[in-house]
């Protein structure tokens, strides 16, 4: 496809625009499938994008992942805090560690104790967080350790509890990109059938000017214009809906985790407006395609 | 006959769909401004040969060559080329369903890029000749049998090709208006254009050797022969 | 459309089927379109399946709304406590008040104190659990009437807390319903438009078949047929692979929540079921209706 | 001629396409066995007369009877019950493409619920007539014009049809082959069948009345007149 002819698609020439059929049925079948294609991709890249967020903030509270909890009579709970520090900072994989203020410790167990707690009065452990760096820690060889040199320390691994949710976030993205691919191909693979089936049913077209000495050129640029205008304009509508439906979509909140948040933030509003280019391309590609294979038929 | 001059040159040529022979060993030449008749049973292969002269189909063996060119050694845009400069009217007329008549005579011109509305006159003059003017706005579905017929014949000739191939172009009008077809006809190859009709009317080739010199062609046992005076 | 029709569509007259041509692509188109749509289906269905099996599940854990927690001198508490459960149990809207053993209190406060806690040794306020009827209790009232009968009583009312997930899971639900009507609707509609496109591909077919004297019945049946069970065959494949895929997907754990367990369980198994014969519903009626149209525009 | 013996009976008949009427107080009856040409020029209504008396169209005025029954009052079914009675070769021969040449020329049994084996001895043999028992298992593209027009009048006659219409059934064949089509019918004439030949082939119509008696009526200002002895 040269350059030429694809200025001139855009340009378009009316009287060759004219040579094709206006209508049918396959014209509002391409129009209709690129829409509702469209439309569902718009809903699957929400999902996506949201449980992209979703499994990346889970996956960053995932990095503040241990507890270390000293037990200890009230005197030695400083010198043991202490101690477990030091090991924490020399145990390679432990990105940091740091002694929860007191404030902290009350607002954790605020639920239990109600939020006017005095935590002094309280026989309370202290709690140590434990960010560890990508790889990890050893954590039995630090069980070992601190079991040997703080006595009253329990390491707690949140990441038992948290690994699976982050997974399945991340299962809910690969679902939702695996669907956009399915749409994707599948709405690739209904425009090429019914540009082939357009085609097909104007046979005679495609005779009759091949009979009176138009050029492939002039011939497959007719249909290959109508087809990609036609798969844009479907597309541009369905995306229009389909963002229309997002925004009708009960709105994020900080209480309701991200399930309600299934929406588009920033720069994620530009991913649908790919739709109609990408269905474009796909309707131009096919349909330049099956043009030039129904030509080869012909002398 | 010279040969660089000839129009359209078949040499030994043979054809065949697939079964047996078709056609074989079929030469000849047609020299600008001559006149040919082609007949032949229902069935011997007229057609067929037509489709070899514009090149819709391409000899099994043999050679065409047309204005000098090999069919064989033509790329596409190359044969639409040709094609504008050879008017051609099928046996079963086809058109474009979706344009008004008018426009579907005018089909040559815009595909080559010529503005209809440039040579409007020559369409009007034409499609009156072919006493269509009335049905110039009709979809072709709506026409007669023998008005497509007239109307593919204008078709053929409105860029003023320099050959005609025409496949029985007579053979659902009545004998009057098949009279003002063949008088179309023998004007356009009184100005120099050749001729080629495939035509089981032996009236209408009667009438025609009245008017300008022509030669019949007779395809009997898959060869091409010229016809005596006999006819 | 007479029960004779019906049963001989599925009878088959091998005559009548060979009249119209056996291929093409607005058949392939049908066939591809069909299993496209039940594979997406099918996905849609586990999804809106799996949120729903959430949050009834969040949602009866609701129920379990309230806790009461009881802060009080050590003497005092039990009396409290019984004061409290009465004025519960007298409370319009509170199905059931329980005070938690001390075992149950433990278990709650492990992750805080360690699995080996002498919940004697310390103020634990005692918790009492309260399950609320459908409209639930009026929380300000209560809080009121405890605060004067109970001075340490403090009502803690979770369903602030779960009530935007249950509401997330079922808006994911809808989501998932909204998907397949759809799905559904523009699978019909494709079916529809693809049924239209061969008849009218067909018209020839149609015009000789009436001109030689064949009845209506016989030519609407022999597209009908044939678009119906190339809508049917295309949605058991599609089906198949769609339960391959959904087979495929990480499987459910209880450490994962809801996410992984994107699965049919028990007679969910079911619903897929249903696709190829809504698929095959929808263009035998399509079919039908498209065959009766376009001969009705041939006498 | 009684009105109840008539087979086709037009009573009165105008029709328009929508524009001025083509056809005005047509009145004709043909009785069976009886053996009528239709002439005029192209476009002055041929086909569309025989289209109102198999009932591809409904006159705009009068009347039309066939065995008896006024079109319009047959419903859809009825409509298809007629078709069986009556053999029509249109002017633009159609098929179904996709079958070869020998299921095409059976259809008319297919659709009708009769098996075309039994009746193979039938087919094989009218195959034979026209000439294309080599031809038997081509699809309908590959067939040459002539071969089309032979295949649509066997495909009109396979059922043996109360009433044969044809419109310019020997358009695309050779003279020898349009003698060979003529006996067909005029036998099938003399079996009682009654025939309606739209036809510009004057030969032809000479011919025919060498070897059945034959009325012609012509199509003159949107009238039908019978035709002098003039022919
Ligand atoms: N569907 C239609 N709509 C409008 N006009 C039509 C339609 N069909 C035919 N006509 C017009 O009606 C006139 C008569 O057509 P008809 O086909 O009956 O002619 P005919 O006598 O069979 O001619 P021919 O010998 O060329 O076949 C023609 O002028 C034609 O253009
Ligand atoms: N595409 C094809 N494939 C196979 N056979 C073909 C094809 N086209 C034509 N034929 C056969 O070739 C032979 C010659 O066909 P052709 O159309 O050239 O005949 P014709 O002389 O034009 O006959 P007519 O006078 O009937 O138009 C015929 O027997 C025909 O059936
Ligand atoms: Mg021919
Ligand atoms: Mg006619």
């Amino acid at each position: 496809m040269s350059r030429g002819a694809i200025r001139s698609l855009f340009l378009g020439d009316p009287q060759a625009a004219r040579v094709v059929p206006p209508s049918g049925f396959t014209a509002h079948l391409t129009l209709f499938v690129s829409g509702a294609m469209a439309f569902l991709t718009v809903f699957a890249l929400a999902l996506s994008l949201a449980s992209g967020r979703l499994a990346d903030r889970w996956a960053e509270e995932l990095a503040r992942s241990a507890t270390l909890r000293i037990t200890a009579p009230m005197d030695q709970r400083a010198a043991q805090t202490e101690a477990a520090l030091k090991i924490l900072r020399q145990t390679p994989g432990v990105a940091s560690a740091r002694a929860l203020t007191k404030e902290e410790q009350a607002a954790l167990l605020a639920p239990w104790f109600g939020a006017d707690l005095q935590i002094e009065d309280l026989p309370v452990p202290q709690l140590i967080e434990v960010i560890d760096t990508d790889p990890g820690y050893d954590a039995a060889g630090l069980r070992l350790r601190l079991s040997a040199e703080v006595p009253g320390a329990v390491l707690d691994d949140h990441t038992r509890w948290r690994r699976p949710l982050v997974d399945a976030a991340r299962s809910l993205r690969r679902l939702g990109w695996i669907a956009i691919l399915l749409i994707g191909g599948a709405t690739a693979a209904m425009i090429t059938l019914a540009a082939n089936a357009a085609l097909s049913a104007n046979a005679q077209v495609i005779e009759v000017l091949r009979l009176v000495g138009a050029r492939d050129r002039y011939i497959a640029q007719a249909f290959v214009r109508r087809f990609t205008l036609r798969a844009f304009g479907g597309a541009v509508i369905g995306v229009a809906f389909g963002l229309a439906g997002v925004l009708l979509l009960p709105s994020a909140s900080d209480e309701g985790g991200f399930l309600t948040g299934l929406g588009f933030q920033g720069l994620d509003w530009l991913w649908p407006m790919l739709i109609p280019l990408l269905g474009g391309g796909v309707a131009f590609a096919a349909t330049w395609l099956a043009a030039h294979r129904a030509l080869k038929g012909l002398s | 006959m010279d040969r660089g001059t000839a129009v359209i040159e078949l040499e030994n040529v043979g054809y065949s769909y697939g079964g047996g022979e078709l056609l074989s060993d079929v030469s000849i030449e047609l020299v600008p401004g001559s006149f040919h008749f082609l007949t032949g049973p229902s069935g011997s292969g007229k057609t067929t040969l037509l489709k070899l002269c514009y090149g819709a189909l391409l000899p099994t063996s043999g050679q065409v060559r047309v204005f000098g060119e090999d069919m064989r050694g033509l790329d596409r845009d190359q044969m639409a080329m040709l094609r504008r400069r050879i008017g051609v009217v099928h046996q079963d007329c086809r058109f474009l369903d979706h344009l008004p008549l008018a426009d579907n005579i005018a089909l040559p011109l815009t595909v080559s890029g010529r503005e209809a509305e440039q040579e409007g006159g020559d369409l009007k003059e034409l499609m009156e000749w072919v006493g269509l003017s009335s049905r110039a706005s009709a979809l072709p579905p709506e026409l007669s049998g023998g008005e497509r017929q007239r109307a593919a014949l204008a078709r053929a000739v409105i860029m003023s090709p320099d050959v005609i191939l025409a496949d029985e172009p007579t053979g659902n009008v009545d004998w009057e208006m098949s009279q003002r077809l063949l008088k179309l006809l023998v004007e356009l190859n009184k100005m120099g254009k050749t001729v080629l009709i495939a035509s089981h009317d032996l009236a209408l080739i009667r009438a025609a050797k009245s008017q300008v010199s022509v030669r019949v062609l007779r395809i009997t046992n898959r060869k091409l022969q010229l016809a005596g005076a006999d006819l």
